[in-house]
């Protein structure tokens, strides 16, 4: 299989779409005559025209709703966030009317909408420009959201994603638009609902999603050699729908978990699978489901107050000891 | 034909295949009458251009929709009051004209959008009416099955698009609709309905400007109708922005615009055909505010009126739109005080009936809850 | 102690502060003329000038943007959120202003602004009209939320909002402005950060916040009467921060716990709560916490529908009684 | 006197109490100039009105402050790609005149707030070049202690009140400053810089229409500085907008506007005086569009660029702000090429002593992770 970067492979499934269905067209701030900011959409303009490859004034609302309202006509836009942290500017768009004007209409229209662009830290990009928003968007109804970490799956999300005919929130690791992995040629859709198990183990189950599964997977290899400790990784990548069977069944296996995310603690993705896995799996559980987060605070510039910021190695190989050496009493 | 108040057993009474004959008032200078015209009016305005003046027939066709407006809402008024419809409710009286005016040019294919005073544009776009108070009561017979109720009707086969209860919020979706018809090579356009106060959010700005930049291109024909009730809530034109001219706001969009007398039906009329084909022709917006006035509170639940005097509220009556054209018809020998009389008792019956149909309705089913939250196949994604 | 409507009781805390400090003013759509639509504010323009009592445009994120400026220059605005529905259009003013600026100016301002208004569903809204934002703005460092549901600490609450240096979204249950409870005279400024044992039981914690807690407390009699099962009620009340000693306290006594909450399961604040649960008071539990939430759909407009979505005395008894007999292994 | 550039060691050279003879540039209407005032020009302009031009010495400074700018933007490009910058930088190179006109009318008290492109204004209102580059290189030394970075500067006594990275975000704040120093009795008033991009966002609108509106009751001392430089990353200002006249766009919310060249030195120090002193009187906003360019990329991560051709920056450069005041001063015999060679000089010099402090500064203890989350007692609410 030909390797590719995570970003040819989700560039590869917008244009794979684009060429077969004439109703997707692209829409957002500088994706056409400046190429994309992170250089996902470069050359599309010059593919598909401006007609179906549209840039935007700096107006996420306003484009936003466009949006909506040319997917209610049958239209399928795949709407570029600059970044994920411009759309609490959309927000009101996406939850009042995206998730809910099916509802509301009493099943007369589709959204068939994805809303993509990087989620999560990069490097230094300070308070305004590091967020994590699965749980924000997930708790809504009427939304589903995913965020693949692997070029293979980044492409394979996106085919499904276009082809859905509801609003879809495609979260990428932005921080990993350059790193290459397979991806196949054609049709590789991978279907929502699903987690992917990244590693296979019997010890403990680390579970995560976007690039702290790469940490994940580093922790799990530390754990192998340092402990003897065989640890099951658990890519969760769709973040709603939820794929609680896959969780549920490898903490019935392994008996113990850590749940991993970037964003902050409370009401985070973390809280939810912990609490999924106590309510199915409590009579499996031979310790608490530990979560690790990224710090309680607004994130900051300097490098190592990120660095500090951010879910660590030690901070989840540490919780994984905690999960797995844990006296347990009754 | 207009199926148009055509529900099950309501009687249908507008006049079908109007002649638009001119009868005096301006035709815009970018388009000519034809000759002798029997389409019907609001399905296909004169090919190539506006309408003039209606002549009696039409007028009375429309003085007949704004009646059917006016006893609904007050139907809907009182079936708050009793209880039986809840939520929030809105209602049009006082501003019948606007879109009785506008919607006159509506074409088949064409998409309306409006915010939460819905009712009126689903009526005349033919909506039965007993779906419509039936939507209202919370019943499974409603237009869109009890699930929205009064803020959010559809009709979507019927070209309506909503009913939405954030202000503003709509409005980005209307020009997603015009460049969406444009670049499906149709000849449709977006009637664009919004409140003076929405004016002042955000997305309203934001949708105004991207439909200016989009029109350059022919790729947005939307027509932005603003009802200018004088009001958002309590709160007048002139407490909300130190420029109270709204139609000149879209000025900053480069969207030409123009202001209407909106209780004068004959005006809203005019423009109505004009612009609407303008924007058909060119695929660019054009805006038209319509000065008007809610003669009533704001919400059904509104119980005082602090923000304007009952004063103010008299003088506005003294123009109600019903009125002015009840005037026009006794002047004109169109119809006298007797036939008025006859069609507003016929309109009453009619409405009675719709609310008897709401009120024997049942609720929706149960399993209605977990249906129409996603397209495709998993329309529920919680348990049971 | 005199009785007073919850409407009552958070305008009397408002004036209160009003007239004790100048720098308090109030903002919102139609809270001076024409009294609030939810009559919140009736009365004060005529008593603090409308330069204390500003009327603004239909305009959520600047004039939440405004008051954020006015915070950083010293002033203490109360802005009133007509209903929190409105909200995700100033959720970029919130999130990434409010609960920020303070860190990334490295501390050099302050933003002592409150955020008030009706959270929750009321009777037959709809779906645009239904919202619970608890989780939504309780994810964010640099916020603090509370969600009172007795007219005492609505008071309290709300003394205590205004007076902090912090940015607080003050999550009123909208449901019960008209509701009676007693509330002193003078100064009862309630802590945030303390849940309160609203009933005291042994057997079992039933735990949520705002108009659910007096369901809760429902169940509890229910319980008594028909289980001869005494249940704790937690009214959580402080979101952020969250009292978690108290929830693992009351769990440690009761070994069993639900958590209910009207809105959507996902990324809830129950599921935050089973999560604590699990990790802090693992050994004490007996059964695994259960959560009872909204059903997962837009709010429908019929009344019976509507109903079926709320989380009933049914569900929260039935939870009870599952973590109660529920056969534990291990 | 302005402390200005007066960090640790760091030469401090900019001329204090200028005098402010008029020398040809229109005095505005409504304002007289005193005579022979020796007050210093950024902290007090003249009592009762505008400067007219600035006398040579008083451009001598500008200058000064000019190449500051220029030599130290420079120095973060360099930075950037040295990767001793992180997060996103933007630089000020080519638009030095606007910020550079606009706070040689700041007067203390006064507030000011910007976007991301922020480091002239805190260079210009005094912050330690030191402090500001040792905050872009991530150090504890930094201006808000290495928190915030390149686009969040903020030196709060200075009145400079940040550095904000959500395009259009920090309107709205400006507007509050504006009515708290009302609130407050103050004469003061907000400095409210803005992109070209910005202003087709919800928040631009939202907040310019509540200025406006406050303004009636001289409750809104606002001066909106609108920076366009064109573009809007790579989106030309006739891509965003149908209507490309930024200022008129004012016309919307009641508020006064004007154009200016913003590469003349001159013309911009004229404007602002007359604008500052004018919005302080009346407590009225004001716009004022300055046309500039940015003759390098938006970012400095940015390595092509698709939008503009080499001709059209070649032509802006042409323009250059600071070519042209060098062109005025060489004309006027205030300075020849050698002294410009000089001041030049010794800035490089003391530019290479602030990057050098800049990397020799510590990263911020650990500790200040979590401090600065909450104000009060409880700094921070998570584990450890
Ligand atoms: C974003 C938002 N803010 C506030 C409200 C509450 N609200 C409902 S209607 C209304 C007034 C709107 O006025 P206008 O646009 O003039 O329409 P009208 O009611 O006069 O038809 C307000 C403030 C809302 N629904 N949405
Ligand atoms: C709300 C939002 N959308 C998008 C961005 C990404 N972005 C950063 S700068 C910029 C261009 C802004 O242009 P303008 O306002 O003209 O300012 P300039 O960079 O030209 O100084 C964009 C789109 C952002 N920071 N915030
Ligand atoms: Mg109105
Ligand atoms: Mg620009």
């Amino acid at each position: 299989m030909p390797e590719k970067t995570y970003r040819e492979a989700l560039r590869e499934a917008m244009t794979q779409e684009m060429e077969s269905d004439e109703s997707v067209v692209l829409m957002g701030e500088d994706i056409g005559v400046y190429g994309g900011t992170h250089l996902i959409t470069d050359g599309l303009i010059d593919r598909f025209g401006p007609k179906r490859v549209i840039d935007t004034p700096i107006a996420e609302g306003g484009f936003t709703g466009a949006a909506i309202g040319m997917a209610m006509m049958g239209m399928r836009p795949v709407v570029e966030m600059m970044t994920w942290n411009f759309s609490f500017l959309a927000s009101d768009q996406i939850i009042q009317n995206a998730a809910k004007v099916r509802y509301f209409s009493g099943g007369q229209v589709e959204v068939p909408l994805v809303i993509r662009g990087p989620n999560g830290g990069g490097v230094q990009l300070s308070a305004q420009h590091t967020h994590s928003l699965e749980n924000m968007y997930g708790h809504f109804p009427g939304l589903k959201v995913v965020s693949p970490v692997t070029p293979h799956d980044v492409k394979g999300m996106m085919l499904t994603a276009i082809r859905d005919p509801n609003p879809v929130i495609f979260l990428e690791a932005g921080a990993l638009y350059g790193t290459k992995g397979e991806v196949p040629e054609g049709d590789n859709a991978v279907p929502f609902g699903k987690a992917r198990i990244a590693r296979e183990g019997d010890d403990v189950t680390l579970i995560s999603y976007g690039r702290q599964v790469n940490l994940c997977l580093r922790v799990a290899d530390r754990l192998e050699e340092e402990d003897d400790v065989s640890a099951e990784v658990i890519d969760v990548r769709s973040i709603r729908p939820l794929d609680e069977d896959t969780l549920v069944e490898s903490v019935k296996k392994t008996h113990r978990a850590v749940a991993v995310q970037e964003q902050w603690r409370l009401f985070g993705v973390a809280s939810e699978v912990a609490s999924i896995i106590q309510e199915k799996a409590f009579d499996y559980l031979d310790a608490p489901v530990i979560r690790v987060s990224g710090a309680e605070v607004p994130a900051p510039y300097a490098r190592n107050l990120e660095l500090a910021a951010f879910p660590s190695e030690e901070a989840v190989a540490s919780a994984a000891r905690q999960v797995l050496y844990q006296e347990v009493e009754a | 034909m207009p199926a148009h108040l055509a529900g099950d057993g309501v009687v249908v009474f507008f006049t079908q295949n109007v002649p638009q004959s001119g009868k005096g008032t301006t035709v815009a200078a970018e388009s000519q009458r034809t000759e002798e015209e029997s389409v019907e009016v609001r399905e296909e305005p004169s090919e190539n251009g506006a309408v003039a003046s209606a002549d009696g027939e039409h007028l009375v066709d429309l003085y007949k929709k704004m009646i059917l407006i006016r006893i609904f809402e007050e139907a809907c008024q009182r079936g708050f009051r009793q209880g039986k419809i809840g939520g929030y409710l809105h209602v049009y009286i006082g501003q019948e004209a606007v879109a009785t005016g506008f919607l006159d040019a509506f074409k088949e294919g064409d998409k309306v959008i409006t915010a939460y005073r819905d009712h009126p544009h689903a009526l005349l776009l033919g909506s039965d009416p007993k779906a419509v108070m039936a939507e209202l009561y919370g019943k499974g017979t409603g237009l869109v099955k009890g699930k929205g109720g009064s803020m959010h009707l559809f009709d979507v086969e019927r070209g309506f698009m909503g009913g939405y209860g954030i202000v503003g919020g709509h409005i980005p979706l209307g020009l997603g609709f015009a460049y969406a018809m444009r670049y499906q090579q149709t000849d449709h356009i977006t009637q664009l309905y919004l409140g003076d106060g929405s004016m002042h959010n955000g997305a309203f700005h934001e949708a105004a400007n991207m439909s200016g930049l989009w029109g350059k291109d022919g790729m947005n024909p939307c027509l932005f109708i603003i009802e200018n009730n004088q009001y958002g809530m309590g709160t007048s034109v002139a407490r909300s922005t130190a420029m109270t001219d709204l139609a000149a706001k879209f000025d900053a969009y480069g969207i030409e615009n123009e202001k209407v007398d909106g209780m004068d039906i004959e005006a809203v009329l005019e423009v109505a055909h004009r612009a609407t084909q303008r924007v058909r022709e060119t695929g660019r917006p054009y805006a038209v505010e319509a000065l008007t006035y809610r003669t009533v509170p704001h919400g059904a639940a509104d119980f005082f009126e602090k923000y304007r005097t009952k004063d103010e509220v008299k003088k506005w009556r003294e123009r109600d739109p019903i009125g002015l054209l009840e005037h026009k018809l006794l002047e004109r020998d169109v119809l006298d005080e007797e036939s008025l009389e006859e069609i507003k008792g016929e309109m009453k019956e009619t409405i009675d009936e719709v609310v008897r149909f709401a009120n024997e309705s049942e609720e929706p089913p149960i399993e209605e809850l977990y249906s129409d939250v996603y397209a495709g196949q998993d329309e529920y994604l919680g348990e049971e």
